[in-house]
């Protein structure tokens, strides 16, 4: 409890922050993206369940909001809309994955992520096909860039709040009885399925909200927010930032986001860093950053708690 | 006495094995009803078959008068009909205290709007979760994992969870498989002080403790009832024997 | 028509053919293993890469198909020992995750070793050019690949079923604890799986390369088909992995004569239907 | 200098907190550096052209020196990933942090199109190369401009000279890629064809990445055309190529690529399949001209003798334009440089040009290459020679801007 205050007091004093660490576009897409991880470790980290088809819901509720923007609808119309869109998506996909475990679970997402796309694609007069949606207008009232950013770190609030009341609240307690065991939750009276579709559902309605503002920052939906490979990505930044904590994937968010910025601009391959870092993380820190952040503020502590301690004998031989 | 489970002709057929054919029991309410045989009776089939996670080839179960064949395990705690696993099975890396309050909740709570409320909304809950944990001996690790716990508290806690169910019937798979001999002795007397309350089905290899605590016992071997009655007349079957001793 | 539909089925033929051997790749290390081989598309873009280089060198293209796939195999091998292994007892998502980082590294190699600019590699004058049936003309090369990956699935057929590993192999992907309880060492059953995933993975790409030519990004391209193939098989099902290949390469032929536009989309509409109406896969076991 | 609030109290910040991460750029770039962005894609599916690009770019500001209009230019590149997501971030970020006030970059109208929105949000100049009709039509506006050529000036030229060259050709099939720029050149083509005499008799549009034509060349040939006429490009016509040869069809008949990089193309094809190409393209390095000669040779001195392909003669050629601009109008403020630019009309090293102000389409040569058969190639590199040179602009009342807008 104590550590959740202290993130939390953390959270706020970046999004205080973070506007002067990175650029404004690079920090209000990792607020928009860190949405997406967080919800996604709901159902990746609480749940336990991997779903390689995320950005579907993103893609999905982008071009939502997207297209009802363009068609002149408000601001607070649009995002709500979205937001229930990708949720009633969510549902209908979701019956048919949670149906499955472990890998099947896995290539069914994987595979409807890229029967989406393909609609997408195909679906030119409405998505705007290759070439994605664009032109989209973001309202007078946000349209500089801190207006913006204010507008992005609120709807962020809200979603980590409304997120961090369901990881607290009973449902939170369920989703881990399935990760831990499923066969047991299902045994203590606990329809596994239901929940387990609860909480793709939570994670994929939250993923759309984050969509559907993802459009505002570039004024276009690009179809590669929709593609299999942004679904890895997702993926990635969850399990970089680690799936061990509520707010770890934000880590992850901005890691992976201000690695790849900065790596691109030094070296043309750099992928490659990238792939090496993902490598050393599964094979040596599988807690993710959070947790080696943590382990680090740990050993500090025991580094002090033993100086101190240390003097405490000094002191004692001295009296 | 009321009959509070009955099972009519349960079959389950493996391909062309049959593991367990044809067997018919009734059991009392507020009674001990043990289920034994040796090692591949049948007797693990039959028990999953009752609660729900393997459905039966053919016959039916009734709990209660109601026909419960083949429901879903997880509807059967919300009816009165709780399970305790043969293998220790519980939530790892969850406290002792989540553990059992999950499983108290799973049967308590009324609406879904329940389930977005925060964890500390439920003083019912957190004050019945504590009396089952000191009821099984766990209350100085209540906020541990369990996965810290040594095997025979893990093995009590396994019960608290089932207990959290407040079932009128509970289901016991081998509760004392792998236990120390004197965990053995206090989980024997924690199933006699639960019958006092719950009526128990249970499933056991171990003669001696079958003996000690049921009020009827029905034998089971290759897939097949083959005696039934009270522990006396148990002890005295020849049949029993056979089965137990290896028959030529 | 009727030649257009005898080429569009030996054309649906090639493409399947190619499909079912990258697809009984992953289903083996699926199957097997348990873990989602994400680095599957790259080591077909090495089997192709490989065959390039050693046909350069050596001016042989039947020795670049031959030594090319074992090249591959190698690398299989080093991934597993090195990486893999480490992380069966891990979750899904770390699996993922390496094996992800690990195509991701291996494409940027790619890059870094043979430039960015894809290649041609050319099939041997014998195999070039066009060869006229009387009702169709048809290249000689394609008419070769389909006998030869034909032979090549005999060939795996006959290992999985006749001898003693390839038991063990559909013994594991039947139930993966019986393996152990056999007291088989489940290390070198795995390195092996993984070995000759990685050989299907490398003899499809090399075989391809004279087709649809190399390039870095040929491994991602392919590895959304190989997991179509593998839902719409049944996760662990090998027949299912070839049928279900070959059904896929041949309805991507059908689509191009009604409907061309859709020949990828043709793919997850299988896929969407087979979801649908028989969530196991067609041939799935469980 | 007119700064938002935010941009203001991060130069105060940082300065005080991060003076080393970002005072040191930013303030420099503010005060008398010109930054030119190019935004290249240097991994993901067109990482062959970005470091080509880049290549050309920086021939560009060799020649003058790294300065202009006595201030020193600061070139930055970031990588696109051939993605519009990652793009328009990096765009932003780069305008943010580095104080780019001109973006160059190549490829996909997918890029282009997000990039032309950060541009125009944050008035930036955007010069642009490549397939999409867009940036000069539907979408145009006024800091974005278009170096290559029309779609319809190529198709016009690609279809005039395979005419010329094959006068008894009549029918032609069409390979488009299936998107909104295949299908713009289809629907030019279309149109065109039977001003020439040629008549399109069938036409299949295949999904953007495809590497297996089979299917379609058997379609095709059913129809028993004079020629296929392809309109993908890179990898995809590629593969088309080299199998429409494998089935047969070139040498003994031609095949048209009608918007292809040339050089970059051809060269990944073996010289017995790249055999009766007819090559459209924006560049090729044999074009006869001073400039173009004076520019080869810096490029091949400078990367180990390969001559530049389209993509770095794109970044050269965009690089130049944005400079030329400078240099018109003696001053590194987007605006008046656009304006400076606006009806420009001048030559350079593809030959004589002209920029509509109406639409900003740099109206320019495009090129028809005739490929070369292995016995007659000079060296590895003499693939092709240009046949004929054609600049008709797009016709007025077919051009889809509207209305450029201002500033």
């Amino acid at each position: 409890m104590i550590q959740n205050k202290y993130s939390f007091i953390a959270l706020i004093i970046f999004l205080f922050v973070g506007p002067f660490l990175f650029p404004n576009a690079t920090i209000t897409e990792m607020l928009i993206f860190g949405i997406v991880a967080i919800s996604t470790n709901i159902m990746l980290g609480y749940t336990g369940m991997l779903s390689f088809g995320q950005a579907l819901f993103f893609g999905t509720s982008a071009y939502i909001s997207g297209l009802m923007l363009l068609g002149g609808f408000p601001l607070f119309l649009a995002i709500p809309v979205a937001t229930l869109g990708s949720f009633i998506i969510s549902l209908f996909v979701g019956y048919f994955c949670v149906k499955r475990e472990g890998l099947y679970f896995i290539c069914l997402t994987f595979a409807f992520n890229q029967m989406f796309y393909f609609i997408a694609y195909v679906w030119t007069e409405v998505t705007g096909g290759e070439d994605g949606l664009v032109g989209v207008e973001r309202p007078t009232y946000i349209d500089s860039q801190l207006t913006f950013y204010i507008f992005t770190a609120i709807m962020f609030l809200l979603a980590v709040l409304a997120l961090y009341k369901i990881v607290t609240s009973p449902l939170g307690l369920i989703f881990k009885l399935i990760r831990e065991n499923a066969s047991r939750a299902e045994a203590i009276g606990y329809n596994v399925r239901y929940y387990k579709l609860i909480s793709f559902s939570i994670a994929s309605t939250f993923t759309g909200l984050a969509g559907s503002l993802y459009v505002l920052i570039h004024s276009m939906v690009p179809i590669d927010q929709i593609h299999w490979l942004k679904s890895g990505d997702i993926i990635f930044m969850t399990l970089f930032g680690g799936v061990g904590s509520f707010l770890g994937p934000l880590i992850g968010v901005v890691g992976y986001i201000w690695l790849s910025d900065t790596f691109s601009i030094i070296w043309a391959r750099w992928p490659l860093i990238m792939g090496v870092i993902f490598a050393i993380v599964v094979l040596y820190f599988r807690g993710g950053m959070s947790e080696l952040l943590e382990n680090l503020f740990k050993k500090y502590k025991a580094i002090s708690r033993k100086t101190e301690h240390e003097q405490d004998i000094k002191n004692t031989k001295l009296n | 006495m009321n009959k509070i489970l009955k099972i009519q002709n349960l079959t389950k057929n493996f391909g062309n094995v049959s593991a367990v054919s044809n067997i018919s029991i009734e059991v009392e309410e507020g009674t001990i009803h043990s289920i034994i045989g040796p090692n591949g009776a049948g007797k693990s089939t039959f028990f999953n078959m009752i609660s729900g996670v393997i459905p039966p080839s053919d016959g039916y179960v009734y709990y209660k008068d109601k026909d419960i064949t083949g429901f879903e395990s997880y509807k059967l705690p919300h009816m009165g009909i709780a399970k305790c696993f043969q293998i220790t099975n519980v939530f790892p890396k969850l406290t002792v205290k989540e553990n059992v309050w999950a499983s108290i909740f799973s049967c308590s709570h009324k609406s879904k709007i329940d389930l977005f409320k925060s964890m500390n909304d439920f003083e019912a809950i957190d004050k019945e979760t504590k009396k089952i944990v000191s009821d099984v001996g766990l209350s100085h690790k209540i906020d541990d994992k369990a996965e810290e716990l040594s095997h025979g508290q893990q093995r009590m806690l396994e019960m608290a969870i089932t207990l959290g169910a407040k079932p009128d019937l509970l289901l016991l798979d081998e509760p004392t498989q792998g236990l120390a001999p004197e965990a053995t002795v206090e989980m024997t007397e924690l199933i006699r002080q639960l019958s006092k309350k719950y009526t128990i089905l249970l499933i056991e290899h171990k003669m001696h403790i079958v003996m000690e605590i049921s009020k009827i016992i029905t034998v089971l071997n290759f897939g097949e009832k083959i005696e039934e009655g009270s522990p006396n007349k148990i002890k005295n079957s020849k049949k029993v024997q056979d089965a137990y001793l290896g028959r030529k | 028509m009727t030649f257009l539909i005898i080429s569009q089925i030996l054309n649906g033929l090639g493409l399947g053919m190619l499909y079912a051997l990258v697809g009984v790749g992953l289903t083996l290390i699926l199957g097997v293993l348990n873990i989602p081989n994400f680095a599957h598309g790259v080591l077909y873009a090495l089997g192709a890469y490989f065959a390039y280089t050693i046909a350069k060198i050596t001016g042989s293209f039947y020795f670049a198909m031959f030594l090319s796939p074992l090249l591959v195999v190698l690398v299989g091998f080093i991934l597993e020992s090195q990486g893999v292994r480490r992380l069966y007892h891990a979750h899904h998502d770390y699996q993922l995750l390496f094996l992800f980082a690990c195509a991701l590294i291996i494409q940027e190699i790619i890059i870094i070793f043979w430039g960015p600019i894809g290649f041609s590699l050319l099939a041997p004058p014998s195999l070039s050019g066009a060869i006229d049936l009387g009702f169709l003309i048809y290249p000689k090369y394609r008419l070769v690949l389909i006998c030869f990956a034909f032979f090549m699935i005999i060939c795996l057929y006959l290992f999985l079923t006749k001898t003693n590993l390839g038991a063990i192999l559909r013994a594991g992907i039947e139930n993966r604890d019986m393996v152990k309880v056999l007291g088989i060492n489940v290390n070198m059953v795995f390195l092996y799986t993984f070995g000759l995933g990685a050989y299907l993975a490398g003899l499809a790409g090399a075989l391809s390369a004279p087709i649809m030519g190399l390039t870095p990004s040929m491994g991602l391209d392919i590895l959304p088909i190989c997991f179509v193939v593998v839902v719409v098989a049944g996760l662990g099902s090998i027949p299912g992995a070839i049928i279900a290949g070959i059904l896929i390469g041949l309805s991507q032929g059908a689509a191009t004569i009604w409907f061309p536009e859709a020949t990828n989309v043709v793919i997850y509409v299988m896929m969407g239907l087979t979801i649908i109406f028989r969530p196991q896969g067609l041939f799935g076991v469980r | 200098m007119k700064v938002s609030f935010l941009y203001g109290l991060r130069l105060k910040m940082t300065t005080i907190f991060f003076s080393i991460l970002f005072s040191i750029s930013s303030s420099l770039s503010l005060s008398d550096t010109v930054n030119i962005l190019g935004l290249f894609p240097f991994s993901g599916p067109y990482a062959d052209s970005g470091k080509l690009t880049d290549q050309g770019a920086r021939i560009a500001l060799e020649e003058v020196n790294y300065t202009i209009n006595g201030k020193k230019i600061k070139y930055v590149t970031r990588d696109s990933e051939t993605k519009a997501g990652p793009a328009a971030r990096r765009a932003q970020e780069a305008i943010d942090t580095e104080g780019v006030k001109f973006i160059i970059g190549p490829w996909s109208s997918g890029v282009a199109l997000a990039v032309t929105e950060v541009a125009k949000k944050n008035k930036v100049m955007y010069y642009f190369s490549g397939g999409t009709e867009d940036i000069s039509g539907k979408k145009c506006h006024k800091y974005a401009f278009m170096w290559a050529a029309n779609a319809w000036t190529a198709m016009d030229a690609d279809l005039k000279i395979f005419k010329k060259a094959n006068p008894n050709a009549k029918k032609i099939y069409l390979f488009v890629v299936d998107y909104a720029f295949g299908w713009t050149l289809q629907k030019y083509v279309e149109s065109l064809a039977p001003k020439y005499g040629l008549e399109v008799v069938g036409v299949d549009r295949h999904p953007l990445g495809h590497r297996e034509y089979s299917t379609f060349i058997t379609k095709a040939m059913s129809k028993n055309p004079d020629a296929v006429y392809m309109i993908n490009f890179g990898l995809d016509a590629i593969s088309a190529v080299r199998q429409l040869n494998n089935f047969g069809f070139t040498p003994k008949k031609p095949v048209i690529m009608s918007w292809s990089s040339g050089f970059e193309e051809l060269i990944q094809l073996d010289p017995a399949a790249r055999e009766n190409l007819i090559v459209g393209s924006n560049y090729y390095y044999t074009i006869d001209n001073p400039d173009n000669k004076k520019f080869v040779e810096a490029y091949k001195k400078k990367f180990k003798g390969v001559p530049p392909g389209y993509a770095g003669a794109a970044g050269y050629g965009l690089m130049k334009m944005t400079l030329l601009g400078m240099q018109k109008s003696g001053s590194t403020e987007p605006q008046k440089v656009i304006t400076a630019l606006e009806e420009h009309k001048g030559k350079n090293f593809v030959g004589d040009f002209e920029i509509r102000g109406r639409n900003h389409q740099t109206v320019r040569p495009f090129f028809v290459l005739q490929t070369k058969k292995k016995n007659d190639m000079k060296n590895e590199y003499d693939m092709a020679e240009v046949v004929d040179v054609s600049s008709t602009e797009q016709p007025k009342n077919i051009n889809m801007c509207e209305d450029i807008g201002s500033f």
